[in-house]
């Protein structure tokens, strides 16, 4: 292979190669009249007329639109393209904030028992006791585990915990008839954290962080003010350090009337060694799809369960579910006579399944698995950090948590970028890390490793970085022009945006591949 | 710990490079006073075999719809799954990958997601379909939010509408200065009256159809309504699959469609994950709240797929996004897809079809039997009010029915007390005729 | 893309592409000390000392060799080279003889009900009604569908069929007192008919086919005499032509007292139109991994199932299940007094879990369905043949049943093998046909499309071979270097035989690696 | 029908291009007198949910090992499966590809292969492994028949062997014109006078180790003895699992080393599929039966696996192959090679070693409760014979532990009527102590 073979240096690393996939068209591109892919029972009452019961107005003949397809051909559409995807089962999977942690089988069999997959969210409770029990118990861990006094298992994702968490601070302070327009958020945080609030109606004032990184207590001092609802932040931060100064933070915002929200997407640094209960944070989301191994499912689902001190447990969503002792042992059922709760956030009570596989977890590690997640998953980090120092900027360089940040200041001579490191590192096997965030680090490359990965793995990816800074070097062509691996080649995300196709329309279709594009088109 | 690789002598190692001397160290940022200082109070580790039989145990304490002939429906319905949802489902490409933000290396679920986008905007009848919400509830407030954004105005009618979803609605709604109005039904079930509420400060009009007692509602009417004081109709439909027979929402005047999709290859799983859809017209776009898959090319011109319009987002437009969402329900809206590719065109009506014969069967027997009644005229899709004999109550009735071997409907009396002892009582396409007489035997039994 | 580009054609056939794909070294190389990928429950008994009770003589201490990895190892490794896989459902599959039909999802959740999957072979059979009734009918399903008059499940695969269907002839000649020593073999048969057939101690005779594939009358009454115990014929032939004098061969055959054995590999043409029974077969295999649909899982587990006419039935592997007509009801049970029985051939009762597929399958396709499998499925391959005729030898051109034969014979001048084309056919996204065989056509390219194929499916299948062929009279180095989309190049298999590596060995491992391999060794 | 994609206008333009009117015409070749002519009486097809449910009916009707607590083992063992096998064994890639006949396109098969040969190797003490047999009992008649080969003489001496094992090599040998010689046991359960019965005639011994009715053999011995007049010594190991904490039979002398690994994380399923193995000297490599995998180099010297030495094998031999197998049981060795490589070299003594304390338990219990008798003095691995009180039954015995919930062992009469009413009972890592405890108190009930 020539020093220009793009190949070279990845097969050096030993990590990936090429080899033959499989092109896939649409669903609808495959699709033959006639063809089918499901069966029915033969109808065992009498046939029914729908026109003639619910008016022919009503009614459409068919699901025009809808592909026709055999179960070969399903099955092969959804095989062959999923061959295109990353996977956590594949590799390590950087992505910083996400905690792409090893997602064990057992959680998936554990989920899929009839009893847990088959039930139904309104049977009567005395006939759920068995999950109601594990929804209890699953309640009892996670305040354990963080500290708080109470939990609400119903958030399906980080992002809605966050909802509710927001709102039953406004709860909390419209209960004592204040009226606060405001909450403060570090400019480190991550964007569902402002969206929330707004979602609250409440506006934004934005707190920077210091120069090392860490939000310091003055700058919070100096945008509290008695129109201040709460301070969100996240610990460790999203640049992987933790917040030293977190207690005097959260005095200072007591002190001012406030509430202290913990975005819980990081707990997985400080399972046992620390907890957000006991750092005077007021309220936490969980994000289960990150700490607690729930698969990430290409975007969820997830669940956010969120927890709360005392004071705030009047207003969680409702209903909780409740332990009661009576002649015929314990009995779980569920409370809605809840006066100040802020109501519900779910239609039924939360991402169920995805409850179960935590429970699962947590049962699974106990208190010293769950500790050593933590330790393994901070050495993880540093370890990186200690090794990809010389060859990447470190914006922040000191001791990190969960996560290390890096940037490419240093490439910036070679006009080589974040996103020219992170396409050229699928080509060496890897799935890129989170990219661009978070915001205050330009050109950030934020890695997180998990305690899921083995030494020798991480050697392999550092050897991928420190390939990749040396061809920015070398050969800084090859890395901007990368992905070179892949069934397709960098895509145009601008195009994308500017013309936005959002569904498959046949003649749109076929216009659009015939229309000559320009090479380079994409950043 | 099995899913932990580090050996003590990794350890070692990876401290050495560091420069540390213990794992303690890492942590030193974290202030001694902070720390908890004891291990935490979870039980001890259990091995694999333990935890399956405790579980198994667990699961073992509730019903289910393998376990029970099922007539309980209310928003969470109990449809048979094809085996090869769960079997692509579960390729680990699908499940243990994120969100789709490197396109290059993550063209699998993108393409599914665009086949969903597409697919979804087949069965509303409208132009734009995001990635999925959280559930058909939340789905139903983020549709009212953004019809408020899109008209600035902030009175929201609701009408139809599961009581969980008002629920939510009234919560998401909270924080952003709403009023909800809801309208009631009439003496065929339906809502009645529904301009009355309308105003021109009203924000949009959401009703639910079929409507959570089961009427399908007059689409074209509601959109009348709205339309003719400058609100939009945000339909919600709490089982997708009865799309696969009502004519579109978006044909019928509706400006959003948005719901839950369960019934598309999702289990019951007791009430999630679950499946929240939601459809638009082009010209909303840049108001709708969620993901986005939208086609692009590569550099060789060849055709991908990318996450697109992310201005939208949280992740760029923070506190002016037009939703907080960031995780949702993508391994859902794979299976829905599998099940939407495996009905196609046809089988998806035919599906629909089957589910409204089972109900118009029920509702023949019902009011062939002493004792039960119909309290509703107006037609349903696979779900309707009994009413039970005067002086029987739901309890004793669903206790009966469970003696049979049935879970038989939802108590109405949280729900819609006006009605006297009655259920809600739904029957799919596996139920069976055999179940549905032993079911109607077993609720008009306090006749006899 | 240059005319050289090996990948030039491929992307314009449309089905195949490359992309990133993963390394991945052997379990043993992966292996560090120390890890662990297992969770043994806390011992609830007194420990036992094994050296006390066994005696420190008879047992070891660890089990050297075997390597040490955690869950999240074990994961990604058999994800990862999963991944160098070809499969059913990644698309056509065309091994001709194999049958390699979709393998239905349904069928995998029936075999994994709890109910069949973790019962035991020895349990009482009054606990066992389910899945004893399961077998009983699924033997007389396969009865009526073959026209045998019974079934035994025993056999594991189609050659342990046949080793038992022999087995039932000779033990027929004998308990009529003949010692019978021979067994006639179409020089097409597959190669386990000579061999099980010789591992019952019978002396070979093999019967040539005429010029126009077909086994003759002549040609077998040539060979037969009364020391030949039977002729074992596979009717489609391996060629993928009905054998239309097969009636009169049986009776040439039975005239002289023998048998007719029907290899029943190739039932998949005739499902619904004819029964092997019907046409003179006294004894019979099944392959339920082949005609019904159970997966082959890279290798097995298969099931062939033997049927036979009623003069052999004394004969059956022993235990045999019944049923019972009781006060109670059917009941179900073994029956083991069976003294003419050629005895066990199996630990227990078989494959169960292929068989518990087969049955769905017969279940979900009924007469209809069946009769469909076997229409389509020769459509198909006539269809393949109307198509390929021109650019591929056709060598017994007529028409065919589930398959059809082509060589090499008009690529000769461009020195372009069928073991090429079947390499470059992977460049296009496809697996090769088999190959090589049947023996009597030098270059054989056997391909079975099946029923599970579709038009278009089947059209981008011909448009590869068409390529192909262009490619071999255009530029044959690109076909005679194939494959070139795949991680590894062509194997060298000569290799592999002249000097054994047969499991890892740390040192030769190193040792092996680290030696100049000749390029251009293998073939 | 879904598995079938063919519409009707594919059909006719197939035809068009085939030149045929009809796919009745297709069939021409196939004598009208000789087609069928009516349709199969078969059952009517039956959709998808109605296949699972009446397969789910008749599921119910068979105990298993999740439904009652299990001490039945006699070749087929109740071992805990870990969950990632059923994920990865559940990849299409593996379970839906052929025998790698083309390595380029099979190499994960191929090195799974190649991964099991190594550790068979590792676990037997042997060097060359091959790529599985159809099950224990059908790999124990192919190393007799190797032997057979090998020494080119004619009887075999076997001891120990599981009843069906015995018949499996009879049936297998019977073509080969074997004599069959049985060695018994002995007072403490062990064989006894195994070298008389070996000659110079004498292919092999096979020895079972752990024997059928549970003790752990000599293996040395039985090496002395048949090596002594040129035999060889085959070792059959019904319980693979044994090899954990066993010394390898190769160590002790043992020239073939063949057995069963269903409890390599494979389920009972009724007795199959399971997994037979069979390791050998490299010096009868030649005489192997079955598949073997190698390493070797692509055109570019990079390492990769092939299926070697088939010049032994029925598709290039033919009638002179060393075996007749074609298909094997490929999928079952890639599970017991997950489940070896989950439990490696540690996890599998550890195992092991639970395995042993849950039998002493139990022995010990047998011991103490009255009534109840052990026959044998051997050391056993986690199986042995109880013998019930005299005027008990096995069938009555058996029956007290099902009320109890648990399935309570082989009944032998059938096969050791000489010991009475007895029963062979296992004890695996999944018995617990109180399980153990009431069925110790069921079987000891007939006393009470
Ligand atoms: C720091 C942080 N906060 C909040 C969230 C939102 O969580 P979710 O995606 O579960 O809604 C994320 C997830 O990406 C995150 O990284
Ligand atoms: C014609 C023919 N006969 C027999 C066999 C042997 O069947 P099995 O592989 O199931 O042992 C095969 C399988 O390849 C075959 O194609």
């Amino acid at each position: 292979m020539s020093a220009r073979d793009p190949r070279a240096n990845v097969a050096a690393v030993g990590n990936a190669a090429t080899h033959v996939a499989y092109e896939e068209p649409l669903l609808f591109e495959r699709s033959r009249p006639g063809r089918i892919g499901y069966s029915l029972p033969a109808l065992d009452v009498p046939a029914a007329d729908p026109a003639a019961l619910l008016g022919a107005d009503a009614l459409r003949a068919a699901c025009d639109g809808l592909p026709e397809l055999s179960e070969v051909d399903v099955v092969r559409h959804f095989t062959r393209i999923s061959t295109w995807n990353y996977a956590v089962d594949l590799g390590l999977y950087p992505l910083g904030s996400c905690t792409m942690k090893y997602n064990p089988k057992l959680n998936e069999v554990a989920a899929r028992l009839p009893g847990f997959a088959q039930s139904h969210p309104l049977q009567p409770t005395a006939l759920s006791q068995g999950l109601l029990q594990l929804l209890h118990e699953l309640e009892r861990h996670l305040a354990e585990i963080s500290g708080m006094d109470a939990v609400s298992l119903q958030p399906a994702a980080g992002a809605q915990g966050e909802l509710a968490g927001v709102m039953m601070i406004r709860a909390y302070h419209e209960s004592r008839g204040e009226k606060r327009r405001k909450v403060l958020v570090p400019d480190s945080a991550h964007g569902t954290n402002p969206a929330s609030a707004a979602l609250n109606g409440y506006e934004i004032v934005s707190v920077p962080s210091g120069d090392d990184g860490l939000l310091h207590p003055d700058a919070v001092a100096a945008a509290m003010s008695p129109e201040v609802a709460c301070l969100m932040l996240t610990n460790p931060s999203t640049l992987g350090l933790f917040e030293t100064h977190i207690a005097e933070i959260a005095k200072i915002v007591h002190a001012g009337g406030g509430l202290v929200y913990g975005d819980g997407a990081n707990l997985n640094a400080l399972l046992g060694i620390a907890r957000p209960g006991d750092l005077g944070i007021d309220v936490m989301h969980f994000n289960l799809h990150k700490t607690f191994s729930t698969p990430h499912g290409g975007g969820g689902p997830g669940a956010g369960p969120v927890g709360v001190k005392g004071i705030l447990e009047p207003f969680l969503p409702a209903p909780v579910v409740r332990r009661a002792t009576t002649p015929e042992g314990e009995r779980y059922f569920l409370d809605d006579e809840r006066p100040l709760s802020i109501g519900r956030l779910h239609g039924n009570l939360g991402n169920v399944g995805m409850l179960v596989r935590a429970y699962a977890y947590v049962r699974s590690l106990g208190p010293d698995g769950l500790r050593r997640c933590a330790e393994m998953a901070v050495l993880n980090a540093n370890y990186l950090l200690a090794r990809l120092r010389g060859a990447y900027a470190v914006p922040y360089d000191r001791r990190v948590m969960h996560e290390c940040v890096l940037s490419d200041a240093k490439l910036a001579d070679a006009h080589v970028t974040t996103m020219d490191v992170a396409k050229r590192l699928i080509d060496y096997g890897y799935h890129p890390p989170t990219i661009y965030f978070p915001l205050i680090v330009p050109g950030a490359l934020m890695i997180e490793p998990t305690e899921s990965e083995s030494l020798e793995g991480l050697d392999r990816f550092v050897e991928a970085l420190l390939a990749i800074a040396r061809e920015a070097e070398e050969d800084p062509s090859i890395v901007r022009g990368a992905p070179h691996a892949t069934r397709l080649s960098r895509l145009d995300e601008t195009r994308a945006a500017r013309k936005p196709v959002l569904r498959y329309a046949p003649a749109a279709a076929e216009a659009e591949r015939s229309r000559p594009t320009p090479r380079g088109a994409s950043r | 710990m099995r899913y932990i690789p580090h050996t003590e002598a990794d350890v070692r190692r990876m401290l050495d490079v560091i420069g540390v001397e213990s794992v303690e160290a890492l942590f030193e940022d974290v202030p001694r006073g902070l720390r908890l200082g004891r291990p935490l109070e979870v039980p001890a580790a259990a091995s694999e075999h333990e935890v399956l039989r405790e579980l198994g145990a667990l699961a073992a304490r509730n019903v289910h719809a393998e376990s029970h002939a099922w007539f309980l429906g209310a928003g969470t319905y109990a449809h048979f799954v094809p085996s090869a949802i769960d079997a692509l489902a579960s390729r680990a490409e699908f499940y243990t990958s994120y969100t789709p933000y490197q396109p290059e290396i993550s063209q699998g679920t993108l393409q599914t997601i665009f086949e969903w986008q597409t697919m979804i905007c087949a069965l509303t009848g409208l132009e734009v379909a995001n990635a999925s919400m959280y559930d058909g509830a939340s789905a139903t407030a983020e549709a009212a939010l953004m019809a408020m954004r899109v008209t600035r105005r902030s009175k929201v009618v609701v009408a139809g509408l599961h009581p969980h979803y008002r629920d939510v609605v009234r919560t998401y709604l909270g924080g952003a200065g709403a009023t909800i109005e809801h309208a009631s039904y009439g003496p065929d079930g339906r809502t009645r009256d529904l301009a009355s509420h309308v105003d021109d400060a009203t924000a949009c009009v959401v009703l639910q159809s079929p409507a959570f007692l089961g009427p399908v509602e007059d689409v074209r009417a509601a959109a009348e309504a709205a339309h003719a004081r400058g609100a939009m109709l945000v339909v919600s439909v709490a089982e997708a699959l009865s799309l696969g027979l009502l004519r579109a929402p978006g044909e019928l005047g509706a400006d959003v469609v948005c719901g839950e999709a369960q019934s598309f290859g999702i289990p019951m799983g007791f009430g999630g994950p679950h499946l929240g859809f939601l459809a638009a017209r082009e010209k909303h776009l840049r108001q709708l709240p969620g993901r986005l898959c939208g086609e692009t090319v590569d550099a060789h011109g060849k055709r991908g797929f990318v996450l697109t319009l992310s201005t939208r987002e949280q992740h760029i437009r923070r506190e002016r996004a037009t939703s907080n969402i960031c995780t949702n329900q993508g391994l859902m809206l794979l299976r829905a897809t599998i099940f939407l590719a495996l009905h196609g065109a046809h089988g998806l009506t035919a599906l629909a079809r089957q589910n409204v014969a089972k109900a118009a069967y029920l509702r023949s027997r019902v009011a062939a039997t002493p004792g039960l009644s119909l309290p509703f005229s107006a037609p349903v899709f696979h779900e309707l009010v009994v009413k039970l004999a005067p002086g029987d109550t739901a309890e004793r009735a669903l206790a009966r029915a469970l003696d049979a071997g049935i879970v038989g409907g939802l108590d109405l009396a949280p729900y819609a007390p006006e009605l006297g002892p009655a259920l809600l009582v739904c029957a799919t396409e596996i139920a069976t005729r055999e179940s549905i007489d032993r079911l109607v035997s077993a609720l008009g039994g306090a006749a006899s």
